[in-house]
C-alpha cells in the first residue's frame, strides 16, 4: 500500500523541492539538471507515453469497426492512417539520392537540364554557378521517394559525371529530410488538415465577434470599442478613415459616458450636436485635411496603437501577474503534498 | 495565534541569513531576488494554510462560472445528454494541466452522483492516465465505483487541430449538454468554444493561457479568468488548508502590489532628485 | 420604418453559415483581383524600430535566427522570415539558423533556398543551419552556456568543429544579434527569459499575431527591440526592406505579405459592418421586446 | 512533376475542401478528413518522439558511439550487449535493416550518461500501465512529472512573471508630459486589474470601486487580444486560398476546379437522402 500511495507523494515532494530549490545551489551537476536534464526527462517519458495514446486510440478506432458502431468505417480510415504513418517512419525510409564524382565541366548545363525534369528550379543560372563551385563531388538536390526512380534517373545522366552513386539517408534523419515518404505525408497530408483547421478560425472569429460584440452593458462596450478599433487600426484600410468621422465617433463616445449624468435627453442630444458641429468646424478651419497638420489622436492607427500600448498591456499585465501567483500557490500546494491529481 | 507567525518568520528569516552567509559558495549569485521571493512566499502561504486549518474562517468571494458547474451537470443529466470536459492540450508538466485534472475530480464527483454520462477527450497520453485516476477516486468517493470505466477517458492525438478536429466530431455527434474547458489552451480553443455554442451546450471555461481569455469571454457562458482557474480546485474542495492557500495568495498579490507602488514612489523621488539611492539596483532587479 | 425594422431584426437572427460565405468571399475576390484593391502600408513604430536594429548591424556580424513555427502558422510568418534574411544578406551578416519546433527545420530549409542563392551565398560560410533540437527552454539555456552540449552535428549532419562560420563561436555570446521567429511555445519568451536578459543580447521578433499580446510587455521595457506583429508586421518589414535594398539597387521581388493585405483588410472590414448590424439589430430587438414584454 | 508529386496536390487539395466543408455541416467528407488527421497524427507524433527524442536522446546517451575496437571493461562490454539483444529485438532477429540501433552505438554523445537509466524506467513504468497488476507504478512517473512541473514552473513564473514586471512599475519623468501620462496609466491599470482578483475581500467599497476599474482595463485588453487576432486568423485563411488557387494550375490538372465541383454535387446528394438518419439519437 505503502508503494501505490505515499512513494508517488515523496516523488512529487522531493522532486519538486529538489528542482525549485536547485536553481540556487551552488554545484554544476545539480545546475546542470535542473536547467536541462530535468525537461529532458520529462521528454523522454512523455514519449513513451506517446506509445500508449496510440494504442488506446487504435483499441476503440478497432472497437467501434469490430462492433459495427455508428460510422464505423471512417475509423478504418483512422486505422489506415496510422499504420502508413508508422509504416513511413519506421519500414520505409524513402529517402535516396543521388551523388555525382568530377562532373565533366561542359556537361553542368545539360545536368541542370535533366534536373529541372524531375525537380521545379527556379533559378537554373544559379544552380549552374552551384555545380561549378563543386564539381567533385555534387549531390543532386532531389529526393526520390522509390529507389526505382532513383535508379531510373541515374541511367539517364550517367554520361554527366565520372561515377554516379546511389545513397539513402540515414535512419532518423529520413523524418526531417524534405522529399522522403516521411515528409511528403508531412506537406501533402498532415499540413493541409492542420492548417486549415487552423483556417477555420477565421470564419469562427467572424461568428463569435457578431454574437458577442453587443452593447449588453459598459464592459461590453469597451470590449467591443477596443475590439473594433484594433481590428481597422491594424490594417491599411485604417490609414483612409477620415479624422472627421474618428472626432464624431469620439464625440458619441463621450455622449455615452456622460448619459447617465444628464437626465434631460435633449440638452444630452443638444451637447453632442454642439460637438460634433465644433470639432468640424476646428478640422476645417485648421486644414486637418492636410496630413501633416492633423493632430495625432484623429489618426485611428495612431489610436489603435495607443489603445494597444498601454491600457492592454496594463491588463495584459495584471493578467500575466494573476496568472504568475495562481500557478505558484498551486505549485506550492503540490510542493506541500495537499494537492495530488495522482 | 501570532507565536504561530513569530515561529514561520523566525525560520523564514533564519533560512534567509544562511542564504545570505554562504552567498556565493553554497548559493550561486544572480538570482538572489527570487530566493528570498520563494521563501517569503512560502511563508506567508503556508502561514494561512496553517491558520485556516486551526480553524480561522476565511471569506471567498463567489466565482459565478463555479456555481454553473453544478447547475450545467444538473441540465445535461435532465436532458439525458452526456458531459465533455476537455483538460487542454498541454502535458503534465504544466501547472495549468494538473489544476485542469484537480477540477476534473470535482466535476467527476458530480457526475457520479447524477449518474451522467461523463466524456474526457485528452491531447496526451499521461493526462489520460492521471485523468483516469482522479476519475476512479471520485467516483470511489460518491460511492459509485460500478458507473466508472476506463474508456471514459480516452486519448484522441497530440497533434493540437487533430484533437481538435477529433473533440469537434464528438461534440456535433453525440450532442453534449455540458462542455468545460479547463487547461491550458492554445489557437484551437475558439474553435471548440464555437462548435460547443453551435450545438447549444452550456460552456464553462478556465485557463491560465492569457491569450485565449478573451475568446473564452466571448464565447462560453462563464469564463475562470486566469488566477480564478488556478484558485477553482481549492474553492470546490472547500478544505480549510486549500481556502488558506488561497488567503495566503491574496497576501501575496497585496505585498506584489506595495512592491510595486513603492518601487514607483521611490524610483520617482530619484528622478526627482530627492533620493540618491536607486531601489532596483538595492532589490537586485536593475 | 417598420418594414426596415424587421428586415434588420431577421437579418439579426442570419444563420452563422452566412457569416461564413460572407468572410470567404471577402478574402477570395480581393486574392483574384488584386490590381482592384491597393491599399498604401504605413510602417508601425514596432516594425520600424525591428528594422533599424537590423539596419544598424555592422558587416560580418553574426545573428541567429530561431525558426519556432511550422506550415499552419506560415502565412503570418514566413513573409517576415524571408524579408529578414534578404536584409540579412544584402548586409552580408553571418546568419545562424536553429529550430525550437521540429517543422522549423522544413520552414528553415526553404526560406533558406528561396532567399540564399540570390545573394551567391554559401553554405557553411555565410549561412549554418543547426536544425531542430526538442526540449524548449532546455535548448536555450545549452546555447547560452555552450553550443556544443545541444549541437554536435548541423541539420545536414555534418560535424560542427568542421563548419568554418562555427569555429569562433563557443555560445550565444559570441553572437551580436538573436531574432526569434516564433508561433507559440517554446518561442520568443523562451528566448527572452533564458538567453537575452541575462546575457543582455539584443533581440527583436516577428511572431504570430495572437501571440503579440503577450510578447508586448517585454517590448515595453525594451526587453525585446521592436515587434513584428502577424501578416501587417510582416507586410510593414517587407516594405521597408524593399525600399532601402531598392535605393542600394539591389531588386526583391515584392513580398507575399504585402500582396494579401487588400485581402486582409477587406475581411476586417466586412467583420466590423457584421459587428455593427448585429447591434443594431440587437437593440431594436431589445426595443421592440421591452415594448411587446414578451 | 512525377506522378507523386501530383497525387499528392490532389490530395491536399481535397483534404483542405473537406475541412471546409465542415462550415457546411458535418459529412462524409469532414468525418473522411477527421478520422484520417487523427490517425496520421498519432502515428506522425509517435514517430517524431522516436526518431528526435527516445533514439537520439535517450539510447543516444546510454549506448554512445565508440570504435569498433576500444577495450572496454567487463561491465561495459555486457553493457553494449545489451545494445546488441535490443537490435536483435527491433530488426526481428535480424531480418529487418538495422535502424533504430545502429552498429557500435548511436552518434552524438560522447560519453555514457548512467542517470539517464532513471528516465528509461520511469518510461518503463508508464508503458506498464497496459498490465493491471502493475499499473500503479505510472504513479511514479507522472509523480515525478508534477513535482517537476511545480519546481520548474515556481522559480520560472516567479522570476519572469513577477519580478519583471515590478521592475517595469517605474515611471520615466524624463520624457514628455505624454508619456509619463502613459506610464501612469500603465500602473494604475495593472494595480487595478489586480484588485479584480482579490478572492478573500468583499468587492465593495473602495475596493468594489478599484476592482471596477481593473475590470475596464480588462475588458479593453479582451476587446483589443481579440481583435488583433482576427487579422492573424485571416491570414491563416488567406494562405490556404492561396494552395488552393496555386493548385489550380495547369501542371496539377485545375485540382481545385475539379474537385469542388465534385464535392458540391455529391454533398448536394448526400444532403437529400440524409434528413432521416440524423434525428435518431446515437447510443
Amino acid at each position: 500500500m505503502f508503494l501505490k500511495r505515499q512513494m508517488p507523494a515523496i516523488i512529487a515532494i522531493g522532486v519538486g523541492l529538489f528542482i525549485l530549490f536547485g536553481h540556487f545551489i551552488n554545484n554544476p551537476n545539480v545546475q546542470g539538471f535542473v536547467n536541462n536534464d530535468a525537461t529532458q526527462w520529462f521528454d523522454i517519458i512523455a514519449s513513451f507515453a506517446i506509445f500508449l495514446g496510440a494504442l488506446n486510440m487504435l483499441k476503440l478506432q478497432v472497437l467501434k469497426v469490430v462492433k459495427k458502431q455508428r460510422n464505423w468505417q471512417y475509423s478504418i480510415l483512422a486505422i489506415f492512417g496510422f499504420a502508413f504513418a508508422i509504416f513511413a517512419g519506421f519500414f520505409f525510409r524513402g529517402a535516396n539520392y543521388i551523388t555525382l564524382t568530377d562532373i565533366h565541366p561542359q556537361n553542368v548545363n545539360k545536368l541542370v537540364e535533366y534536373i529541372s525534369t524531375v525537380q521545379e528550379v527556379d533559378d537554373p543560372v544559379l544552380m549552374v554557378k552551384g555545380i561549378q563551385g563543386s564539381l567533385a563531388s555534387y549531390e543532386i538536390p532531389k529526393i526520390f521517394i522509390s529507389r526505382s526512380s532513383a535508379e531510373a534517373f541515374s541511367v539517364t545522366i550517367s554520361g554527366i559525371a565520372k561515377d554516379v552513386t546511389l545513397g539513402v539517408k540515414p535512419w532518423g534523419a529520413h523524418v526531417q529530410i524534405k522529399g522522403s515518404l516521411f515528409s511528403w505525408m508531412f506537406f501533402k497530408i498532415f499540413t493541409p488538415l492542420s492548417s486549415t483547421m487552423f483556417a477555420l478560425l477565421a470564419f469562427f472569429v467572424a461568428s463569435a465577434s457578431y454574437r458577442a460584440f453587443r452593447i449588453r452593458n459598459f464592459e461590453a462596450t469597451l470590449l467591443l470599442v477596443a475590439g473594433i478599433i484594433l481590428m481597422i487600426g491594424r490594417v491599411p484600410v485604417g490609414e483612409l478613415v477620415p479624422w472627421w468621422l474618428v472626432s464624431t465617433l469620439m464625440v458619441f463616445g463621450i455622449g455615452a459616458l456622460i448619459a447617465p449624468l444628464i437626465p434631460d435627453k435633449k440638452l444630452l442630444f443638444g451637447i453632442i450636436i454642439g460637438g460634433i458641429v465644433l470639432t468640424s468646424g476646428l478640422g476645417i478651419l485648421l486644414d486637418w485635411n492636410l496630413a501633416v497638420n492633423m493632430p495625432a489622436i484623429l489618426s485611428l492607427p495612431n489610436i489603435s496603437e495607443w489603445i494597444f500600448d498601454y491600457p492592454t498591456a496594463a491588463g495584459s499585465r495584471a493578467i500575466m501577474i494573476g496568472i504568475a501567483l495562481g500557478i505558484i500557490a498551486t505549485s506550492f500546494r503540490i510542493i506541500l503534498g495537499i494537492e495530488r491529481p495522482f | 495565534m501570532n507565536n504561530k507567525l513569530l515561529v514561520i518568520s523566525g525560520i523564514a528569516s533564519f533560512i534567509i541569513f544562511i542564504y545570505w552567509a554562504t552567498f556565493g559558495s553554497w548559493f550561486i549569485t544572480g538570482n538572489a531576488p527570487t530566493f528570498v521571493g520563494v521563501i517569503i512566499v512560502s511563508a506567508t502561504i503556508f502561514y494561512y494554510i496553517d491558520g485556516a486549518k486551526s480553524g480561522k474562517e476565511i471569506y471567498l468571494r463567489p466565482i459565478p462560472g463555479l456555481k454553473a458547474i453544478e447547475e450545467a451537470v444538473g441540465r445535461a443529466t435532465e436532458m439525458g445528454k452526456s458531459v465533455l470536459f476537455v483538460p487542454g492540450i498541454s502535458d503534465m508538466d504544466q501547472v495549468d494541466t494538473v489544476a485542469g485534472i484537480n477540477i476534473l475530480s470535482h466535476v467527476a464527483e458530480i457526475t457520479a452522483k447524477y449518474e451522467t454520462d461523463l466524456n474526457v477527450p485528452t491531447c496526451r497520453a499521461i493526462v489520460m492516465e492521471s485523468a483516469r485516476e482522479a476519475c476512479r477516486e471520485s467516483y470511489l468517493r460518491a460511492g459509485r465505483p460500478d458507473l466508472y470505466y476506463d474508456d471514459m477517458v480516452h486519448y484522441i492525438s497530440d497533434d493540437q487541430f487533430a484533437y481538435a478536429a477529433g473533440v469537434n466530431g464528438i461534440m456535433i455527434r453525440e450532442k453534449p449538454a455540458a462542455c468545460f474547458y479547463q487547461g491550458k489552451f492554445y489557437a484551437e480553443s475558439l474553435l471548440l468554444a464555437e462548435t460547443g455554442n453551435s450545438i447549444g451546450a452550456i460552456q464553462i471555461a478556465g485557463t491560465g493561457s492569457a491569450s485565449q481569455i478573451p475568446f473564452f469571454v466571448t464565447a462560453c457562458d462563464y469564463t475562470l479568468i486566469g488566477e480564478e482557474f488556478f484558485a477553482a480546485s481549492a474553492y470546490l474542495s472547500n478544505k480549510p488548508e486549500l481556502i488558506g492557500s488561497i488567503k495566503g495568495q491574496d497576501i501575496v498579490k497585496f505585498m506584489v502590489m506595495i512592491l510595486m507602488v513603492s518601487v514607483f514612489a521611490l524610483d520617482s523621488l530619484r528622478q526627482l532628485g530627492i533620493l540618491n539611492f536607486d531601489i532596483l539596483v538595492l532589490l537586485g532587479l536593475n | 420604418m417598420d418594414l426596415l425594422k424587421k428586415i434588420f431584426i431577421a437579418l439579426g437572427s442570419m444563420d452563422r453559415r452566412f457569416i461564413f460565405l460572407l468572410v470567404g468571399l471577402s478574402v477570395l475576390l480581393p486574392k483574384l483581383y488584386p490590381d482592384l484593391f491597393t491599399l498604401p502600408i504605413k510602417a508601425s513604430s514596432h516594425s520600424q524600430r525591428v528594422f533599424d536594429e537590423i539596419d544598424a548591424l555592422k558587416e560580418d556580424s553574426k545573428v541567429l535566427v530561431s525558426f519556432e513555427y511550422g506550415p499552419s502558422t506560415k502565412p503570418e510568418i514566413h513573409p517576415s522570415a524571408i524579408a529578414l534574411l534578404n536584409h540579412l544578406f544584402s548586409k552580408n551578416i553571418k546568419v545562424y539558423a536553429v529550430a525550437l519546433w521540429p517543422d522549423g527545420n522544413f520552414m528553415a530549409t526553404e526560406a533558406f533556398s528561396q532567399v540564399a542563392d540570390g545573394y551567391g551565398k554559401k553554405y557553411g560560410v555565410d549561412y549554418v543551419n543547426l536544425g531542430y533540437k526538442p526540449g524548449g527552454e532546455a535548448v536555450v539555456k545549452g546555447l547560452a552556456s555552450d553550443i556544443r552540449t545541444m549541437y554536435t552535428v548541423d541539420l545536414l549532419g555534418n560535424d560542427i568543429d568542421s563548419i568554418e562560420m562555427m569555429k569562433d563561436v563557443k555560445n550565444l555570446l559570441d553572437l551580436d544579434f538573436i531574432f526569434s521567429l516564433s508561433a507559440g511555445y517554446p518561442g520568443s519568451k523562451e528566448w527572452v527569459q533564458f538567453a537575452c536578459d541575462p546575457l543582455g543580447i539584443p533581440m527583436s521578433t516577428g511572431c504570430t499575431s495572437i501571440q503579440v499580446t503577450d510578447i508586448i510587455p517585454y517590448v515595453e521595457n525594451d526587453q525585446i527591440k521592436g515587434i513584428l506583429s502577424g501578416m501587417p508586421g510582416a507586410a510593414e518589414y517587407e516594405q521597408l526592406v524593399q525600399d532601402a535594398l531598392n535605393e542600394r539597387g539591389i531588386v526583391v521581388s515584392p513580398g507575399k505579405a504585402s500582396i494579401n493585405m487588400a485581402a486582409q483588410s477587406m475581411a476586417h472590414v466586412v467583420i466590423v459592418l457584421l459587428i455593427i448590424l448585429g447591434n443594431i439589430t440587437y437593440y431594436l430587438t431589445r426595443k421592440s421586446g421591452k415594448k411587446g414584454g414578451m | 512533376m512525377d506522378y507523386m508529386d501530383i497525387f499528392g496536390v490532389w490530395l491536399s487539395v481535397f483534404l483542405t475542401l473537406s475541412i471546409f466543408s465542415y462550415l457546411y455541416k458535418d459529412n462524409p467528407f469532414y468525418k473522411a478528413a477527421e478520422h484520417l488527421y487523427i490517425g496520421i497524427s498519432a502515428g506522425y507524433v509517435a514517430v517524431i518522439s522516436f526518431w528526435q527524442q527516445i533514439q537520439p536522446n535517450l539510447f543516444g546517451r546510454l549506448w554512445p558511439r565508440i570504435d569498433a575496437n576500444a577495450d572496454m571493461g567487463m561491465f561495459k562490454s555486457a553493457w553494449y550487449f545489451v545494445y546488441e539483444i535490443l537490435n536483435w529485438v527491433s530488426t526481428l532477429g535480424g531480418w529487418l535493416d538495422r535502424s533504430i540501433f545502429p552498429a557500435n552505438g548511436i552518434k552524438g554523445f560522447d560519453g555514457i550518461s548512467w542517470i539517464y537509466i532513471i528516465p528509461f524506467m520511469l518510461g518503463i513504468f508508464m508503458l506498464l500501465r497496459l498490465v493491471p497488476r502493475l499499473g500503479w507504478l505510472a504513479r511514479w512517473a507522472i509523480a515525478y512529472i508534477v513535482g517537476m512541473a511545480a519546481g520548474l514552473r515556481f522559480y520560472g513564473f516567479l522570476n519572469s512573471d513577477v519580478l519583471m514586471q515590478v521592475k517595469a512599475a517605474t515611471v520615466d519623468f524624463s520624457g514628455d508630459w505624454w508619456s509619463i501620462f502613459n506610464g501612469l496609466i500603465l500602473l494604475i491599470g495593472t494595480l487595478s486589474g489586480l484588485v479584480y482578483f482579490f478572492f478573500s475581500k468583499e468587492q465593495t467599497g473602495i475596493v468594489g470601486k478599484i476592482s471596477k476599474i481593473g475590470i475596464y482595463f480588462l475588458m479593453i485588453k479582451f476587446g483589443a487580444s481579440f481583435g488583433f487576432a482576427v487579422m492573424g486568423r485571416i491570414s491563416l485563411l488567406i494562405g490556404r486560398f492561396d494552395d488552393l488557387i496555386v493548385s489550380n494550375s495547369p501542371q496539377n490538372y485545375y485540382a481545385t476546379l475539379w474537385i469542388l465541383s465534385a464535392m458540391i454535387v455529391l454533398l448536394g446528394i448526400w444532403a437529400f437522402f440524409d434528413k432521416p438518419e440524423t434525428e435518431e439519437l446515437t447510443v
